[in-house]
């Protein structure tokens, strides 16, 4: 295992931070309008960041037991060689399964959005192969080549948000919570999910070069997504008002489409398409490594190099199979993927960590 | 067609893999992407020529579900 | 299997090289014999047929009359200097000793009193005598001593120190390197007046023999780094090193790429500030061009006028290199793609403009970019190739009336040859005409990427080409350094160039040795009160 | 390294081999530039009828721009289909060029079609994936199809004419609200609001048309006329350019134009000042009075004074103070006869009253929501207006003339 590789908190930052918000920014705002409605932002930006910062303090806690390690070869430490190695087990599926989604979502948005005459395919097969380069360049490379784009993703986000502020109605958020608090904490579960995905971490941990450092870095990068998720949401609402944000598909690609600066700088749709596209190739190719290493892990082996490709094929083979049209992806979302990621992004962390506090309470022997 | 340009693909990774663990004497890596390589090809084939595939999504829909929906009566 | 082949190849291209057969049989460790004879005639053989070695026998003036020989090879010795300094002396004392009286160690008195050189060496064998002769050196027998004396007399014809072809600049020195070793170290030494300044010389090429120096800091320097470099130097083993291109590529980091990790550069003041940022440069005789490692791609677009000019202008400058860098690897890929793809997203004015003009033009847009793109390239090397006085006029003629001629015979709209040329002019203005090369190449595959995905195959086709980026390394130091992984101080000397006086460290990548540059607070300042104020007392 | 370059060729294969999907050359494409929406009745069924304006590039721009009158800049042409998007590909069937809208720059509505209600047109414009949000949106007087035959008098596309008459000129008088299919959609779907469209109209002017300036043909030209108000989904009435005036006071979307102010001086004559709008804000604001709802409006508005028929002496103070009273005497009879004309007349919520209530009482809101339609022409409203005159232009007093 390439665990010589180290990347700084910054870096990790930076990765998780896109990781979570390149495909949140395009599918939160309407999910969570859907059910929160103009209190969508209070939702993405109050409720799910707190949960965020739950699971970061749970993922910190656990990890820092052990600090060399990974999920997949810890596991069987805490809870004995057949329950950890299922958890493994389930993990890499994990990994895998979302993968395959995302690989989709990438797809079904460029379809929908830009080139609708050009296959599924060609957008997954592309995105997976990009990925497959990059992990087998491995974690620094990765880190790096995101690290080169973050500050474009920023500036091209900012840059929209920017020209819309002209547009915005602030009207739009009032009256504040108008059917309590119930809607705003369903609302907040589906961001909740996705804020989830730091769950990386339980693999990416070990790659740190301050692992101590971990808790401040995780909960900064919670607090950055929380950031931007709620900046898009906001936005959103604020321009298009949140009965036409939760009917849209896409509401921050109409968000780009509105823009318009002076009338000749207009359809910026490009933009969002382009950041999207490196974004996702960037959030593809960490699950992807994530799925590699644990694959690798979990097998004991050291090399992981070898499984890129074929778990690459397996990741697109299902990012075709999985959903028979668009909407059932978005429902899928909406619904199921909550308690489904929920599974994984906090109950067995959760449950680990709780065997691991009885297990080491005096300090784990070294 | 796509099936012949697939047989190429995974000729062609088997090809750029197994030279390096071989010569290596990497076994264990070999058993490993041999397993997986083995599961994408019968996966794709799968796909490719419109056989049922075994569907996570379904199970994990059949497991939810139930969650989902209690957690939907709970908040509304 | 993979071994048998392995072999064949061996035996196919890797046949065994002896060395003393290429060099010509002087290779034995024959020691210079007593008789004057025997050594001439052993050098006879050895230098068969080569009719540019002198052969000059004559008696020189001491201890009553003493035979000797004098070797050199006609054209690589100063013979005004051979003449003055050592014939005459020779033969006709001038030192004004006593010549007829004996001597006992002729040897030592020769080199002490006689040969007016201000370097002299003694050798005892025939290897090193060959070696020395063929290096420009001449050789003194003298009967009955079994040493040979080799007088530094090298004096070939040589360009003069001229203002360098490739990298022009309108403020700084106009000097560029020479063909001459010798030169080139005067014109760094002359920068860096240190004894920390090494630098370790080696032979490379198994005939050319060629002399290759590593230069660098002490102290500066990161060791490792001067370790890497002479150890691949020293993994070469060929026939001959006749540019230092040759040595860039055996020695760089990733062979397959089109991005030089290793630049190379004809300017003094440019190596020179290489040393001091911790780069090592690696000197090659016969060629103008010096390389330096480990190089990162932002410097490839740093020119050293930029530390020159105040630094505003200098920012400035590099602000818009790099909008050229992106028009001139982006502007054909990304016009193909939106006028084919995204016409969404021009101005509706300029659609309708663009479709008139491309009303009536028989190809798809990739291959009217193809074909002008082609064009172009030939133009340029036709007048890269053509005598530079004739050269330039060629190409601007070539490219206006080609360029002229096909908008009116509706080959190729008009939009396009704006494009075109915006793409020529961009990429000539980049400082590193290596580095311009890569981004010529990428245009190609970028373009046709374009075609046949739009926004989307270009992005993918940058992905891929930031992924490759990202994983390249010069020497151990990431290709796009200060970048990714970032160091913000190094960003100062990155799309600014700040005030000197506030990059007070060298580059972390390479100079963190010794990091610091200068002191803090070394801005100026106005005096407090003005010498000439009336407020002063 | 080599995995490297082999996956760069397998990217590129994967990627050039089948290649080209969604590639149209420009001058493949019919440029649209705006888009009519009507309804006519076809062997007894009830059809949509969609008709577009496309751009012709080879009369416009490039070298060889030769804007002869012989070839219209733009094409006109409609088709009848089952539904919008089935009219729109049937257009295919005359068009030598794939038509592609996303430059489409205006949506007319024709009336008729405005007053069976715009939910399907609405659909359409909203799924549409080249269809953008800024979009400007019209209902014609008459059919749209016969409004888009005119021929522009200084643009070279109809287009273009009126997207700059809304734009650019319309602002100086303040009688006509622009309104992009964001506005429009919001209005349309949120409980309380109603949506207000420009007017477009086409007159024949009494001024000579087309290049003989001499010989007066017969032509027509675009002008528009008033704003034209929804009431839920259905064309519920015009509003006269007059009463435009009061109603963007009210929404705060004055940004000029010019009020007449009659003054009656010491002398006993009347004199005609015409003052110029410079800045003008509105606020409505629901308040419960004695445990009634009513809508308090209040309207702050500066002007200068451009013109004075008569002898007032608008250069003094006292003057001034006066024309201030007058002039937020006028401002408020506007205003009270826009809402008199959209809440009593046509019975449409175009100010937003429920959107205002919901924000402000979302909890009484939702008791009256249902009634809203019943209750809104009733509500109370009451006309603030701070009207203020800030300068005299160039000039102070008028001049005396002996």
């Amino acid at each position: 295992m390439k665990k010589d590789e180290k990347v700084s908190s910054t870096q990790m930052i930076f990765l998780l931070v896109t990781t979570i918000t390149v495909t949140g920014f395009l599918f939160v705002p309407s999910i969570t309008a859907q059910y929160a409605s103009r209190d969508g932002w209070i939702s993405v930006g109050l409720a799910a960041t707190l949960f965020g910062i739950l699971v970061a303090l749970v993922y910190t806690r656990l990890g820092l037991y052990f600090p060399e390690k990974s999920v997949v070869e810890y596991a069987p430490e805490i809870i004995g060689k057949f329950g950890g190695r299922l958890i493994g087990l389930l993990y890499i599926f994990f990994f895998i399964h979302i993968n395959a989604i995302i690989v989709r979502e990438f797809g079904d948005f460029l379809v929908t959005a830009f080139l609708p005459e050009t296959p599924l395919p060609v957008f997954n097969t592309v995105v997976v192969l990009l990925a497959a380069f990059v992990v087998s360049n491995g974690m620094e490379v990765l880190c790096r080549m995101n690290q080169f784009l973050f500050p474009l993703f920023v500036a091209a986000f900012v840059f929209i948000v920017f020209l819309l502020t002209e547009d915005v109605n602030f009207g739009n958020f009032l009256p504040l919570m108008e059917n309590g608090i119930k809607p705003v904490i369903r609302g907040s579960l589906v961001p909740g999910a996705w804020r989830g995905e730091i769950v990386l971490i339980l693999m990416f941990l070990p790659f740190m070069n301050q692992p101590r450092e971990a808790g401040k870095t995780l909960v900064g990068a919670v607090l950055l997504i929380g950031f931007f998720l709620t900046l898009t949401t906001a936005t959103s609402i604020a321009v298009f008002g949140p009965l036409l944000t939760q009917n849209m598909v896409f509401p921050i690609l109409e968000l780009a489409r509105y823009v318009s600066l002076g009338r000749f700088l207009e359809r910026l749709e490009a933009v969002v398409i382009i950041v999207w596209v490196a974004g996702v190739t960037v959030k593809v190719a960490a699950f992807y490594l994530a799925a590699v290493l644990g694959t690798a892990q979990w097998l004991n082996i050291k090399d992981y190099r070898p499984l890129v490709y074929p778990v690459g094929l397996i990741i697109l083979v299902y990012s075709m199979a999985l959903f028979e049209n668009s909407r059932e992806l978005v429902d899928f979302l909406a619904t199921v993927f909550v308690p489904y990621a929920y599974l994984f992004e906090l109950g067995i962390p959760m449950g680990l960590l709780a065997v691991a506090l009885v297990r080491y309470r005096g300090g784990r022997k070294q | 067609m796509i099936i012949l340009v697939l047989i190429i693909v995974f000729i062609g990774i088997i090809a750029l893999e197994t030279p390096v663990m071989l010569k290596n004497r990497q076994w264990r890596e070999l058993a490993a992407f041999g397993v997986l390589m083995l599961g994408a090809m019968v996966l794709t084939f799968a796909q490719v020529l419109g056989l049922p595939l075994p569907n996570p999504t379904s199970g994990i829909e059949m497991i939810f579900s139930p969650v989902a929906d209690m957690i939907k009566n709970i908040l509304s | 299997m993979l071994k048998k082949w392995k072999n064949i190849i061996k035996k196919v291209f890797a046949k065994p090289r002896n060395e003393s057969q290429a060099i010509g049989g002087g290779e034995s460790k024959e020691p210079v014999a007593v008789s004057l004879e025997s050594n001439i005639k052993h050098l006879k053989a050895v230098f068969d047929r080569c009719t540019d070695v002198i052969f000059r026998e004559f008696e020189a003036a001491i201890g009553g009359g003493v035979k000797t020989a004098m070797i050199y090879i006609d054209g690589l010795v100063n013979k005004e200097m051979l003449t003055d300094d050592l014939v005459k002396a020779l033969m006709y004392d001038v030192s004004g000793i006593n010549s007829s009286a004996p001597v006992s160690d002729p040897a030592g008195y020769l080199s002490r009193s006689i040969i007016a050189f201000t370097e002299v060496k003694v050798h005892d064998n025939m290897m090193d005598v060959v070696h020395s002769l063929l290096s420009g050196e001449t050789v003194l027998f003298v009967d009955g001593v079994s040493k040979a004396f080799t007088l530094s007399t090298q004096d070939w014809v040589q360009r003069a120190v001229t203002e360098p072809a490739t990298e022009n600049v309108v403020r700084g020195p106009r000097e560029g390197f020479t063909e001459n070793l010798q030169t080139n170290y005067t014109l760094i030494r002359r920068r860096i007046k240190s004894s920390r300044l090494k630098f370790e010389t080696m032979k490379i090429g198994a005939v050319t023999k060629t002399a290759v120096s590593v230069g660098y800091i002490e102290g500066i320097v990161n060791n490792k780094i001067v370790d890497e470099v002479k150890s691949r130097l020293q993994r070469i083993d060929t026939d001959g090193i006749l540019e230092s291109g040759y040595i860039e590529e055996y020695i760089e980091d990733a062979p397959m790429t089109v991005f030089p990790t290793v630049q190379a550069t004809e300017r003094p003041d440019k190596v020179a500030g290489g040393l001091l940022e911790g780069q090592v440069a690696i000197l090659v005789d016969t060629t103008p061009f010096v390389l330096l490692v480990p190089v990162t791609f932002p410097q490839l677009l740093q020119a050293s006028e930029d530390y020159y000019l105040r630094w505003p202008f200098a920012s400035f400058i590099r602000f818009i290199r790099f909008v050229t860098l992106n028009i001139a690897l982006l502007a054909p890929p990304l016009y193909i793609a939106i006028t084919t793809y995204h016409q969404e997203m021009l101005p509706t004015p300029l659609l309708i403009s663009i479709a008139a003009a491309r009303e009536g033009v028989p190809f798809p847009a990739f291959v009217e970019a193809l074909l002008m793109e082609t064009t172009f390239e030939v133009l340029r090397e036709a007048g890269v190739r053509l005598p530079k006085a004739v050269g330039q006029a060629v190409s601007i003629v070539g490219a206006l009336v080609i360029g002229d001629a096909a908008v009116s015979a509706g080959l190729v709209s008009p939009a396009m040859v704006i494009v075109v040329a915006l793409t020529a002019i961009s990429s000539f203005s980049l400082p590193s005409y290596f580095g311009a090369f890569s981004l010529r190449i990428l245009r190609f595959p970028l373009m046709a990427l374009a075609a046949a995905l739009g926004l989307f195959g270009v992005m993918a086709g940058l992905l891929a080409l930031l992924i490759h980026l990202c994983s390249l390394r010069s020497f151990g130091v990431p290709y796009i350094a200060p970048l990714a992984p970032t160091s913000w101080r190094d960003l100062k000397d990155m799309f600014f160039r700040m005030p000197w006086w506030s990059m007070f460290t060298r580059p972390r990548m390479t100079g963190h040795k010794e990091p610091a540059r200068q002191d803090y607070m070394q801005k100026p300042r106005p005096p407090r009160r003005r010498p000439g104020g009336k407020s002063g007392q | 390294m080599k995995k490297e370059i082999i996956a760069v060729i397998l990217v590129l294969s994967v990627l050039l081999f089948p290649g080209c999907w969604s590639r149209r050359e420009v001058e493949d494409l019919a440029i649209v530039t705006a888009i009519g929406i009507d309804r006519m009745v076809l062997g007894g069924q009830e059809k949509p009828k969609l008709t577009v304006l496309v751009a012709r590039p080879s009369q416009l721009g490039g070298q060889q721009a030769n804007t002869s009158a012989e070839t219209n800049a733009d094409w006109l042409v409609s088709e009848v289909g089952d539904t919008l998007y089935d009219a729109e590909r049937k257009l295919y069937r005359r068009s030598p060029r794939i038509l592609r809208i996303y430059h489409n720059e205006m949506v007319i509505i024709g009336e008729d079609s405005a007053r069976n209600g715009v939910q399907d047109v609405f659909d359409f414009l909203q799924r549409h994936k080249d269809i953008r949000l800024r979009t400007w949106m019209f209902v014609s007087r008459g059919d749209a199809s016969e409004t888009m035959k005119v021929m522009p008098e200084l643009e070279n596309m109809l287009s273009q004419e009126i997207s700059e008459i809304l734009v650019k000129s319309m602002p100086g008088t303040s009688e006509t609200l622009a309104v992009d299919l964001r506005r429009f959609s919001e209005a349309l779907v949120t409980p309380g609001w109603d949506a207000v469209l420009p007017v477009i109209r086409t007159i024949e002017p009494r001024e000579p048309k087309g290049t003989k300036r001499g010989e007066k043909e017969a032509g027509q030209t675009i002008m528009l006329d008033g704003l034209a108000l929804f009431h839920n989904n259905r064309l519920a009435g015009l509003m006269p350019p007059e009463e435009v005036t009061g109603f963007l006071y009210i929404i705060g979307k004055t940004q000029s134009g010019t009020v007449v102010l009659e003054h009656k001086t010491e002398s006993g004559s009347i004199s005609r000042i015409t003052v110029l709008m410079s800045r003008a804000s509105g606020e409505i604001k629901p308040v419960f009075r004695e445990g009634s709802l009513e809508m308090e409006i209040k309207i702050d508005a500066e002007a200068d004074v451009v013109e004075v028929q008569g002898d007032a002496a608008v250069g003094s103070p006292d003057v001034i103070r006066d024309l201030n009273r007058e002039f937020s005497q006028k401002v408020k009879s506007i205003a009270e006869k826009s809402l008199d004309t959209a809440q009593k007349k046509y019975k449409t919520d175009i100010f937003g009253f429920g959107k205002t209530v919901h924000q402000k009482y979302p909890d009484y809101w939702r008791e009256i929501e249902q009634e809203w339609s019943e209750i809104y022409p009733e509500v109370p409203v009451t006309v603030k207006v701070d009207a203020k005159i800030r300068r005299t232009s160039v000039i102070a007093d008028p001049f005396q003339i002996r």
